[in-house]
């Protein structure tokens, strides 16, 4: 176990990313050896540190180590405690698994793109979320963080000629940047009370400081880190950035770096700052109810596949950081049993949505690779074509939409144990925000269920929409091997969640103030066993094994029932009803159709709109010819908030830029006016 | 200024603020370069008064500067004015009233109680610094104002003639090392100036430096 | 010795270079022998002022660690520059826009470009510092006008007039400064040393008005605005490698003028004075360039304003003092670094292109891969992105602000986002987007135009990841000379 | 587990499924009284099945195994939920699959599997069929677990059996939020089983039909195992109302007694929401689809102000 936990395990996971992504630079043209090196190195980097972070969280005991730097203020210690050995772990895992689908994905990239450069920001890309996760200098922080953004913005705008791409990138890279500002902003607060950069030094710095500054630090870290989480409103870059990058990227961002913002966000409230306020819980509800309903609903008016999956992203942050909120309400007050139960609440859906988004965003590029186009109106019948990948899409779908008895359905279930302790012995404020959370995570659930039934449905049943999509082939083993790892780690985190809840609790813990459980087996707040996770003295109990067995077993009866009942009984299979008519893929309902009442009814908060099109046979306008409507949505955020800031600044800039006018009087008059201004300024002060 | 009693010296402050003022009033090109000629002349009287025991590199750094400024760039600015033909630098930003106006404002600056420290520097109760200070504004002002090539050039001159005024009022005397510096610094100065105020004749044609605003954002 | 050294080769290669009459390779070999001799130099100095705390030369030479490293930052642009310039004239050559005399015009002052900057960091008298400051401006006004376009002209002559009055109100600044010194004794030669020494016995006041003048008029040659007009004419107008040293090595000679009359100042009335006046045109100098940036339509005047916006950057730093002071010392070091390089790269882009237009510009990650590359790591370099050295400096400047200026801090934080995005939306497309028209093929213009750029942007990484001990030691000191600590 | 526990728990497993039809029939029977027709017997439904399971059976040739396995994967899913929640005795709570939200949740598994399915066979109204299932479920699950806390927070716990044995003796002050809470759950059951005025279950023809058209393509076992689920889903959202919000006597033991109570009373209950439910079925309209949202967001608010009413 000491070896699984040293350092030397760390560093040599780096190593590999290291050797990755310089291998990976060196080979460059070489296509299928740049590959080679950058997946494998990034499989073995991946699987070491997958071995050291799950060896330190059953462990349990804090890894740090440190090494000093040439420049003042910096070092780069590490401390990976239960929390970061827990991210490195999810990080890892899913790193690992996308890396075997590069290793097949990546081909298609042969001869178009360098292979080199991918798998050298790959490589940088998975390390320095691992390092972002585990430093505890905020300077080195910033520094992995800032690598981190920068690996993904190349990765994102890999496919340089596609503008597109550029475009997205260029928004994702400034939005991150911003929320860095916002970041750098929190740390030099830190730095005000400490003097210190070091996360031990900013713990102890910051007891003394005033409520004041403990709530900037707050809200500053919560713009930060919410900016990269892709909270909304500051989640405009995340839609556009996730569906540019490489498949397999998009699930990394999407599964794990926009988690790196709900770590921090958890290291600052619950590990670096002295105590919680109960507005800063109550706003982390708000924000997370507003982007989970408000996700979802985004997720539901889109038909580009990959953009879909990306505003569930948000959806799914929002649900987090509701886990989160209850836990820093619970701080607030000093319940600390239940502020564990929040946080192992948000740390599980944090895990289980790095497996079920990664999963669908690999599904989502192999279906991309087999019709070489996003837009899920050109899908359909591609669960013939494609029968395991559109198995392991839907076994995503499934989990996404909180559906029993997989893995999302039980993280789901524990956020909802813990929102419900909040409606009870609270005023009357965050009573009512405690109950409306509740409420959006409700309908979160089943819009997102709307959602999936319309982005698996439209893409892989009924009839092919398009050539393209009559033509797909089912994808190579590797990039299925992939898919079916993260399945079955999707099933396997729901059967074993009992056991996964007792490890989170111990995490959440840690974090929450508790001390370590006294008795194996039991979480802070009750019990977690394989069988049966009991919550709060039996105030809840779920049996995750019971529900799959459940479920297993009443299938089997059913089918051998009705098997033995008409066995004799024969299946023809003909054309699908048509009404007398010859059916065509037009008919069926499209992805714009399936969403579109419900886009209607929510028209207020939406903002929809339509442009309608016709083209007529004749100049007087009386026979049409065809006919076209655009349904979408008006993007109220650009036009709300990024627009204006937008015209404002370029309007000052045309203002600054008046003074360079060209006129060599007006440059000398500006050195005249400073000095007099100057001058006077002096004589005011005297 | 051990050769001029103060009275003196108020007459060649004067000059030299007056030459400056005179050079907003001033059309013409070659009225123009003769104040600067009576202003460095002054100038040079100066300096000859402040000498209290000379010796061979004095007389060379100030025979330099009396060469430089009343001869050599003079000649080279007439030369300027035949080559190109050009009798008159007229155009400016303000009026003549407007000019006089401003003008007077900044005189009032210089007199207040404001600059109390810069006229502490001198000799208590004479009016010296102030009116070498005005120069230096006025002079300023000038290449602000005026839209002709020359005449920046005459201006900023003009107001160098105003800091070395200033610092003899003030009885900063410079090693005569550095005197030399300075005069070499200001020979070159004059030579690139003029040549490439006829370079900007031959590409735009005038010396009204306002036609080059080809370079802005 | 050294110090002669330095300023002896300058002088006896701007001889030899009058001397040759038509071999331009003769011109280019004392260039790329002088420099490489300069820099050692200037190493040498570094060495000896590392285990000394200065390096005297007779009592009118001397460096300090302040004029250490700034003599470090000349000399590392003029080798770089040396060699690329060599690279950039024979394209021109070839290409049959400039002829040998044009060739030999450049050399010869470029070299004077270069010694007038050394004198200026190494003389121990302000007068004489201020006549070197102005024999830069003379022996770049050509340099700046070299391509003799009216254009061109424009910009030499805004210039030339501009820095002229400039440095004239600096000269008057510094003759105020020199009022109780020059008292005790007429005509002798004055030090820095002897500033401080006497600045005590100043008026307040009167020091308050000579450091105000100081500030603008040497501030005009740091381009701090809103004396920068000249800076983004001047650097987009000259040759690539002039606006490379005009922006690594010359702004920090002038603003190492500034911060001499500092030191004195604070020796005179406490340093909040000159501290605040440092963030007041810090913060305009950031300003301006960062809202300017956006809306940029020349590659070249953008690197320009981002040299007004680093320079602002340094002023605050200086300005904050404590680790500001070392931070800003140390970004002016880096800045130096990317920023030639990134006018490297502009004219590799400009020998390609022929035009300085963004809008011109397209997909030169495809026609120059390595030019590509440089320049955007340069540009993320410049904008402080991390790994590079300039996000740690730019960290201590704001870190050093925290404390008293928060307000100041997360002024400055905004505009460098500002700064970021403008800056990201041209580089993305000069270097990303793909050509409209029909594509230039690939191919640049000698390995003497790319090598140069990408071995400064090897130096600057390296030396954002590892900083060496002496070069700290030597920081440390000056920093400490700055923040008046130490002197 | 003695023998009575074992027979105890059959009858509970299979309670849901046995009865499911009767009680359609029964539904079906009241509601053609109320409209002046004498109606089908109230065993039809059971004859319906048992005429379907001796049908041959046409596939679509666009179906995918999605299609196939469906009805028995959404059969399943009602019988673990009638398996899950109180119908005679609270005794037969079980700690594993008895939370509310399993429930809840494997409700929305069936209805997510039966939507699929609806598109599956690529007919244009099994996909309107579709939209319009996940448009009401989506927005019917606020409602319906809002008020289903209500009762989990009075009853301290969030087991079904549980709610139903602290509700059978909570205090005359929470009255008023088990009202909303009922009202709020009324509404929800009526959207989830399909019943005006959000569906009308009696139609193949109307372009607003919901479930029927989702099963348009199903004939067979198929069918019948479709029409067989969509009544236990029906009994199950009866029970679930009838036992949570009136658990009056039913059973707290395996006693003979009491059991044999309990499950009269159940019956009696059930009856009664049967009765209840045709006669709102036949004294309403359907509503147009985009007023459906209306109704159901009034039941999120009711629940919304019955959770602010519970004290605790």
């Amino acid at each position: 176990m000491d070896t699984l936990t040293s350092p030397t395990l760390f560093c040599l996971a780096l190593a590999c990313f290291a050797t990755g992504a310089l291998g990976a630079l060196l080979l460059g043209k070489k296509d299928t050896a740049a590959n080679v090196v950058g997946s494998v190195l990034a499989i073995a980097g991946a699987a070491i540190a997958l071995i050291f972070s799950g060896a330190v969280l059953l462990e349990g005991t804090t890894q740090s180590f440190a090494a000093d730097t040439s420049f003042p203020l910096i070092s780069l210690s590490f401390s990976v405690d239960r929390l970061a050995a827990f991210f490195v772990l999810v990080i890892s895992a899913v790193a690992l698994l996308t890396s075997i689908y590069a290793l097949g994905y990546v081909r298609h990239y042969y001869g178009k793109y360098s292979i080199g450069v991918l798998g050298c920001f790959y490589n940088i890309f998975i390390a320095s979320m691992i390092l972002v996760v585990t430093a505890h200098n905020a300077l080195f922080f910033l520094i992995v963080w800032e690598i981190m953004s920068l690996a993904s913005y190349f990765l994102v705008i890999y496919e340089r000629r596609e503008a597109a791409s550029i475009r997205a990138g260029s928004l994702y890279f400034i939005m991150t940047h911003a929320g860095t500002a916002f970041i750098i902003t929190a740390f030099l607060l830190m730095f005000r009370e400490a003097g210190s950069f070091d996360f031990d030094a900013i713990h102890t710095g910051l007891a003394t400081a005033s409520p004041m500054t403990q709530s900037a630090i707050f809200v500053t870290a919560l713009i930060g880190f919410g900016a990269k989480a892709g909270i909304i409103p500051l989640h405009i870059w995340l839609p556009s950035a996730h569906p540019a990058a490489p498949s397999h990227v998009s699930a990394l961002m999407s599964g794990v770096m926009i988690k790196t913002g709900i770590f921090m966000l958890i290291r600052i409230t619950l590990g670096l700052l002295p105590e919680v306020h109960l507005w800063w819980g109550l706003t982390v509800l708000v924000v997370g109810a507003v982007s989970s309903l408000l996700g979802v609903l985004y997720a539901l008016s889109e038909h580009d596949l990959k953009r879909l999956l990306a505003y569930h992203s948000i959806e799914n942050i929002g649900i987090i950081l509701l886990g989160l909120g209850s836990a820093l309400v619970f701080s607030s007050a000093g319940m600390n049993t239940l502020a564990a139960l929040g946080l192992a609440a948000a740390l599980f859906h944090t895990m289980n949505h790095a497996t079920f988004k990664a999963l669908l965003f690999l599904g989502a590029g192999s279906v991309i690779g087999a019709t070489h186009t996003r837009n899920i109106e050109k899908y359909g019948g591609l669960i013939r074509l494609m029968p395991q990948t559109a198995l392991f899409f839907l076994i995503g779908s499934m989990a996404i939409s909180a559906l029993p008895p997989l893995n999302g359905f039980f993280s789901e279930w524990l956020t909802f144990q813990s929102l419900f302790q909040g409606v009870t012995g609270f005023d009357v404020v965050t009573k009512l925000i405690f109950i409306l959370s509740i409420g959006a995570l409700a309908f979160t659930g089943g819009l997102a269920a709307a959602c999936f039934v319309k982005a698996f449905g439209i893409t892989f049943l009924a009839r092919p929409r398009s050539n393209a999509a009559s033509q797909a082939k089912e994808t190579s083993p590797l990039l299925r091997l992939a898919m079916a790892a993260f399945a079955l780690l999707i099933v396997g985190l729901g059967l074993f969640s009992g056991m996964v809840t007792r490890v989170l609790g111990e995490v959440a813990g840690d974090m929450a103030g508790l001390e370590s459980a006294a008795t194996p087996g039991s979480t802070p707040a009750g019990s977690a066993q394989f069988t049966t996770v009991s919550l709060l003295n039996g105030f809840a109990e779920i049996s995750m094994p019971a529900v799959f067995a459940g479920i297993v077993t009443a299938f089997a009866a059913a089918a051998l029932v009705f098997f033995l009942l008409t066995r004799q009984r024969t299946q023809a299979v003909a054309a699908t009803w048509d009404c007398g008519t010859d059916l065509t893929p037009r008919m069926e309902i499209t992805a714009t159709g399936f969403s579109r009442s419900i886009i209607t009814v929510m028209q207020g908060l939406m903002r929809p709109g339509s442009e309608t099109e016709i083209e007529y046979h004749d100049a007087n306008r009386y026979f049409p010819k065809t006919g076209t409507v655009n349904m979408g949505l008006n993007d109220i955020y650009r036009s709300f908030i990024y627009r204006p800031l937008q015209v404002i600044t370029t309007t000052i800039a045309g203002y600054m830029r008046k003074l360079q006018s060209g006129n060599i009087h007006a440059y000398i008059l500006y050195i005249f006016l400073t000095l007099i201004g100057l001058l006077a300024w002096l004589n005011f002060q005297s | 200024m051990a050769h001029f009693n103060s009275q003196t010296l108020l007459v060649f402050a004067t000059i030299i603020f007056a030459a400056s003022v005179f050079l907003h009033l001033t059309k013409k090109n070659t009225s123009a370069i003769r104040l600067y000629i009576v202003q460095s002349a002054a100038i040079a009287a100066l300096l000859l008064a402040s000498v209290e025991e000379f010796s061979p590199l004095l007389i060379v750094a100030i025979a330099a500067t009396v060469a430089v400024k009343i001869f050599i760039a003079p000649y080279f600015f007439v030369n300027l004015t035949r080559r190109l033909d050009l009798k008159f630098s007229a155009s400016t930003y303000m009026n003549t009233p407007m000019t006089l106006l401003v003008i007077a404002g900044l005189l009032a600056l210089t007199q207040s109680d404001f600059f109390a420290p810069l006229s502490s520097l001198g000799r208590p109760g004479d009016r010296l610094l102030q009116l070498a200070f005005g120069t230096i504004l006025i002079s300023f002002l000038l290449s602000i104002n005026r839209k002709g090539a020359l005449s920046q050039i005459l201006g900023i001159l003009s107001l160098e003639n105003g800091i070395v005024a200033f610092a003899l009022f003030a009885g900063l005397e410079q090693s005569p090392g550095f005197q030399l510096g300075i005069t070499f610094n200001i020979l070159i100065w004059v030579v690139i100036a003029t040549v490439f105020a006829s370079m900007i004749f031959r590409k735009f044609g005038t010396l009204d430096v306002t036609r080059m605003r080809k370079l802005k954002d | 010795m050294l110090l002669l050294i330095l300023i002896a080769t300058p002088l006896i290669a701007i001889l030899a270079s009058l001397l040759i009459r038509s071999e331009a390779w003769l011109l280019e070999i004392i260039a790329m022998l002088a420099a490489p001799v300069e820099f050692i130099a200037v190493i040498g100095i570094l060495i000896h002022v590392h285990s000394e705390e200065s390096y005297d030369y007779g009592s009118f030479l001397a460096v300090d660690s302040l004029g250490a490293v700034v003599l470090l930052t000349v000399a590392l642009v003029g080798l770089a520059a040396a060699f690329y310039s060599t690279g950039y004239l024979r394209e021109e050559v070839r290409k049959e826009i400039i002829g040998f005399s044009r060739v030999r015009q450049y050399f010869v002052l470029f070299h004077l470009f270069l010694m007038a900057m050394f004198f200026a960091v190494v003389t121990l008298s302000p007068i004489m510092m201020w006549i070197s400051i102005e024999a830069t401006t003379l022996s770049t006004a050509f340099l700046i006008s070299f391509y003799n376009k009216p254009s061109a002209m424009e910009a030499a002559w805004k210039y030339l007039i501009i820095n002229s009055i400039g440095l004239l109100l600096g000269f008057f600044g510094t003759l105020l400064f020199l009022t109780p010194a020059a008292g005790e004794g007429a005509a002798r030669f004055l030090d820095w040393q002897m500033l401080v020494d006497s600045a005590g016995s100043m008026n307040p006041m009167l020091v308050k008005i000579a450091f105000v003048f100081v500030l603008i008029g040497y501030g005009t040659k740091v381009g701090l605005a809103p004396m920068h007009t000249w800076l983004p004419d001047a650097h987009s107008k000259a040759p690539s490698p002039i606006s490379a040293m005009l922006s690594g090595s010359l702004l920090n000679v002038a603003l190492f003028a500034v911060l001499r009359f500092k030191m004195v100042t604070d020796a005179a009335i406490p340093p909040d004075y000159s501290r605040n006046l440092l963030i007041f045109f810090g913060m305009i100098s950031i300003l301006i360039p960062a809202f300017i940036i956006i809306v940029q339509k020349n590659y070249k005047r953008l690197f320009a304003y981002s040299s007004i916006e680093h320079m602002g950057i340094m002023a605050l730093g200086f300005g904050f003092g404590g680790l500001g002071a070392f931070g800003a010392l140390l970004h002016m070091i880096y800045h130096s670094l990317a920023k030639s390089v990134l006018f490297f790269s502009a004219g590799n882009v400009f020998l390609k292109y022929g035009s300085t237009k963004i809008a011109k510009v397209r997909g030169v990650l495809s026609t120059l891969p390595a030019t590509g590359v440089i320049l955007v790591t340069a540009f993320l370099a410049i904008t402080g992105m991390p790994p590079f050295g300039i996000f740690i400096t730019e960290m201590y400047i704001l870190t050093a602000g925290a404390a008293e200026h928060l307000a100041v801090v997360t002024v400055v934080l905004v505009l460098l986002l500002l700064v970021f995005a403008g800056f990201l939306r041209h580089i993305v497309s000069i270097v990303f987007s793909k050509e409209e028209q029909a594509p230039l093929p690939a191919g640049g213009s000698g390995y003497l135009t790319t090598v140069p750029p990408a071995l400064m942007l090897i130096i600057f990484v390296a030396a954002g990841v590892y900083l060496p001990e002496p070069v700290k030691t030597i920081l440390s000191a000056a920093a400490a000379l700055i923040n008046g600590v130490g002197g | 587990m003695n023998m009575t526990t074992i027979i105890l728990w059959t009858i509970q497993i299979l309670l849901v499924p046995a009865l499911a039809p009767l009680f359609i029939g029964v539904t079906r029977k009241i509601k053609a009284r109320l409209q002046n027709r004498r109606g089908a017997s109230v065993l039809q439904p059971y004859s319906d099945v048992w005429k379907l399971l001796h049908k041959d059976e046409v596939i679509s040739r666009d179906a995918s195994w999605i299609f196939r396995a469906a009805p028995y994967l959404i059969f399943a899913t009602t019988l673990v939920i009638g398996a899950s929640i109180p119908l005679f005795s609270t005794a037969l709570a079980n700690s594993l699959t008895g939370d509310f939200l399993v429930v809840v949740y494997l409700v929305a598994l069936g209805t997510f599997l039966l939507a699929l399915a609806g598109i599956d066979a690529g007919s244009a109204l099994g996909g309107f069929g579709s939209s319009r299932e996940m448009f009401v479920a989506a927005l019917t699950e606020g409602g319906l677990i809002l008020s289903l806390l209500t009762l989990a927070l009075i009853g301290k716990t969030t087991n079904l059996a549980g709610i139903a044995t602290a509700i059978g003796s909570v205090s005359f002050t929470s009255f008023t939020p088990i009202i909303l809470a009922f009202i709020s759950f009324s509404v929800a059951m009526l959207a989830e089983t399909c019943r005006y005025p959000f569906d009308n279950p009696a139609t193949h023809l109307e372009l607003t039909m919901i479930h029927e058209a989702m099963i348009l393509e199903y004939s067979g076992k198929r069918l019948a195992l479709m029409e067989w689920a969509s009544a236990n889903k029906f009994l199950i959202f009866i029970a679930i109302g009838a036992n949570l919000f009136f658990p009056h006597g039913i059973a707290d033991s395996l006693a003979l007694g009491p059991v044999l109570l309990g499950l009269a009373l159940f019956a009696v209950k059930a009856l009664l929401f049967a009765a209840a439910i045709a006669v709102i079925e036949s004294s309403t309209a359907k509503l147009r689809i985009f007023r459906l949202p209306d109704l159901l967001f009034t039941s999120f608010v009711l629940s919304v102000i019955a959770l602010g009413l519970v004290n605790v």
